[in-house]
């Protein structure tokens, strides 16, 4: 019985990427937010501007 | 108002316990095996059959691909012709199921071979081959 | 952040390296799979954790309509979209072992076909939250369709392994002493342990970055 | 206003104006037309195939023009500012949803007759064997597609993208329905007793009780504002 290494590997592998993707989704999404609350502490009345990023939908009223 | 959710909740939990009561004490046949097949098999027909790869049956040729081998189920025997590189745990006296059709000259042309495996995991030291009738069990899906 | 978050997240990453330790160094070389087998210690806990947060997605869902607690709306979302990625990772992994292992990257075998068609669900209720802009509509219709999808993954399931299976009864969940060797099992438990942390700290994080979403755009 | 009037009401208020503009029936009529078209050009004129996928491709058709005639079921509400009638009626709002269930029931089982019709003619196949078998299976599964479809019409009525949506949401939820019913049916066919397939039917009833009070219990809270 061949061991296929190679196929474990790329499952770890392939696992790691999505977890440490989404997890980085996450931070980045992170950064912004408080990037955007500063900006908003700052200049209370400018016209709100949506972030770039592809990050979930941003909830309007 | 109160009362409608109750009768809901009730009415969906009623359902769900029938329908999985029903899906674990269903015996549906997801392939058939070479007795079945033997027994009312048409030619052109396509079939999913399961079995055990006979011991001593295997011949393989790398040059043309080609793969003969013969599948049983303990009361009849199925010759089974394919052309390809058989999967890694496929092997004489394992389980196999095989996709494809009934020829009419009496062996099955198989399109797909699929290594079926029982839910055993051992651990080296206890590596006894798997008893027969664990195999065919497990084929026939009634392990669950 | 705050400090649970961040103990959760530590563990978590503690778990995980628990997990790998116990998949390729203490658990044995499984006997006829061979090295490949070593896989499973991904995809079947990314699967259990998977239910879990589809599980908590219903319990958040029915709450949110009972209620009307946006709390619990968040804690929908979030742990949608956590258990959608741990569905696709146990798809992919599931497909890496299956071409040594059956022969065949895919084949429409009743646990593949039920876990792509809840996967397939659950993206389109994502989806669904994306294309409705007014919060509090995306909500209310986001926990019906939570409900809706919930119950119908029995239906799903017994309906296909009706249709066709290939897929190994699953070895954890059978009734009596699981038919494994112990590292085997213990090995799995890690891991499990460890993905369930994982979706712990996810779904926190996630929780609180819609929280703060909200009062920013709000 | 009992319950089961303003069900009725609902029920009524549909039929009548689909009669009066046979907006929606024409158009799907002419679609089962073409759906036969595509069907035939797609298998070409292999009998063998084309018995083999019968049961698939009644159901691809029944399901096709389903999608279409249940994206229209919100619309005249929609587009006539009538949604805010709907809220303004009293007490339990299910009743709605049970009314516009029938009206979309009644409505599929109409097209799902004129596509058996097409296929006996056209794909000479003998469906008069077993009727009523036939009319059990379709009736089942037919419920289950108008009873999830009527509840994610009206979630998707709303949303910009509601023609893309909409199938995207309902097809995977009906895998189960859509196995069953084609499985059934293809029994029937063959000619096989209901009992062989009873697995099935009680498949397609759990799911269709499971989707009407999912729908009665939710649909207050799709239909607000």
């Amino acid at each position: 019985m061949p061991d296929n290494w190679s196929f474990v590997l790329a499952a770890y592998g392939l696992a790691a990427l999505v977890l440490g993707g989404y997890w980085r989704r996450l931070l980045r999404l992170e950064r912004e937010l408080v990037a955007l609350e500063r900006r908003r502490g700052a200049t209370r009345d400018e016209p709100r501007s949506a972030p770039t990023s592809p990050g979930p939908p941003i909830p309007r009223r | 108002m109160r009362a409608k959710f109750v009768v809901g909740g009730a009415v969906i939990a009623l359902a769900l316990t029938y329908m999985i009561y029903a899906g674990v004490t269903q015996s549906a046949v997801y392939f058939v095996t070479p007795a079945e097949l033997r027994a009312s098999a048409v030619a052109g027909k396509a079939y999913r059959l399961g079995g055990m790869v006979l011991l001593g049956s295997l011949r393989w040729e790398p040059r043309t691909l080609d793969l003969h081998f013969t599948l049983g189920d303990g009361t009849a025997i199925v010759p089974v012709r394919h052309k390809g590189t058989p999967p890694d745990l496929f092997g004489e006296g394992r389980g196999a199921v095989v996709e494809g059709t009934w020829s009419a000259d009496g062996y099955f042309r198989a399109s797909l071979i699929l290594a079926k495996h029982s839910e055993e995991y051992k651990a080296p030291h206890g590596a006894s081959q798997a008893g027969y009738k664990e195999l065919l069990r497990t084929l026939k899906g009634e392990g669950r | 952040m705050t400090s649970r978050e961040r103990a959760l997240g530590w563990l978590a990453g503690l778990g995980l390296t628990a997990g790998l330790v116990m998949a390729f160094g203490v658990a044995p070389r499984e006997a006829t799979q061979g090295n490949v087998q070593r896989i499973m210690y991904l995809h079947v806990p990314a699967i259990l954790v998977a239910y879990l947060a589809f599980g908590v997605v219903l319990v958040a869902s029915v709450i949110y309509l009972w209620g009307r607690a946006a709390g619990a709306d968040r804690l929908a979302h979030a742990s949608a979209e956590v258990g959608v990625v741990f569905t696709g990772i146990n798809i992919a992994t599931g497909a890496i072992w299956g071409k040594p292992t059956w022969g065949t990257w895919w084949t429409w075998d009743a646990r593949l076909t039920s876990v792509s068609i809840m996967f397939v669900i659950y993206l389109g209720y994502l989806l669904l939250r994306a294309m409705i802009e007014d919060r509090e509509r995306a909500a209310r219709f986001a926990a019906v369709l939570g409900i809706v999808a919930a119950l119908d993954i029995p239906l799903v399931h017994f309906s296909v392994y009706w249709w066709r299976t290939l897929h190994q009864p699953p070895t954890l969940l059978r009734p009596g002493s699981p038919p494994m060797d112990p590292t085997f099992v213990l090995a799995l438990m890690v891991n499990l342990a460890a993905f369930m942390l994982l979706y712990g700290y996810f779904t926190a994080k996630r929780v609180r970055l819609l929280r703060q979403e909200e009062e920013v755009f709000a | 206003m009992t319950y089961a009037r303003r069900t009725w009401i609902v029920l009524w208020k549909d039929l009548l104006s689909e009669r009066r503009s046979k907006e929606t029936l024409n158009a799907l009529f002419f679609f089962a037309l073409l759906l036969l078209f595509l069907f035939q050009f797609a298998l070409g004129a292999d009998r063998e195939r084309l018995t083999a996928a019968l049961p698939g491709l009644l159901w691809l058709g029944f399901i096709l023009s389903g999608l279409v005639g249940l994206g229209r079921a919100f619309l005249a509400e929609r587009e006539n500012d009538c949604w805010e009638g709907l809220l303004l009626v009293p007490g339990d709002k299910s009743a709605i949803y049970l009314g516009k269930v029938a009206g979309n029931l009644i409505l599929m089982l109409l097209v799902e007759a004129i596509l058996l019709v097409l296929f006996a003619v056209f794909f000479d196949i003998d469906l008069g064997a077993h009727p009523i078998r036939l009319i059990v299976v379709i009736g089942l599964g037919t419920l289950g597609f108008a009873a999830v479809g009527t509840l994610f019409a009206a979630m998707t009525a709303h949303v910009r993208a509601r023609e893309v949506l909409f199938p995207v949401l309902l097809l995977p939820v009906q895998v189960p329905v859509l196995l069953g019913a084609v499985k059934a049916t293809e029994a029937v066919l063959l000619g096989e007793p209901l009992s062989a397939v009873g697995h099935w039917l009680g498949l397609l009833a759990a799911a269709d009780t499971i989707y009407l009070t999912v729908g009665v219990l939710t649909f207050d809270a799709i239909l607000e504002a």
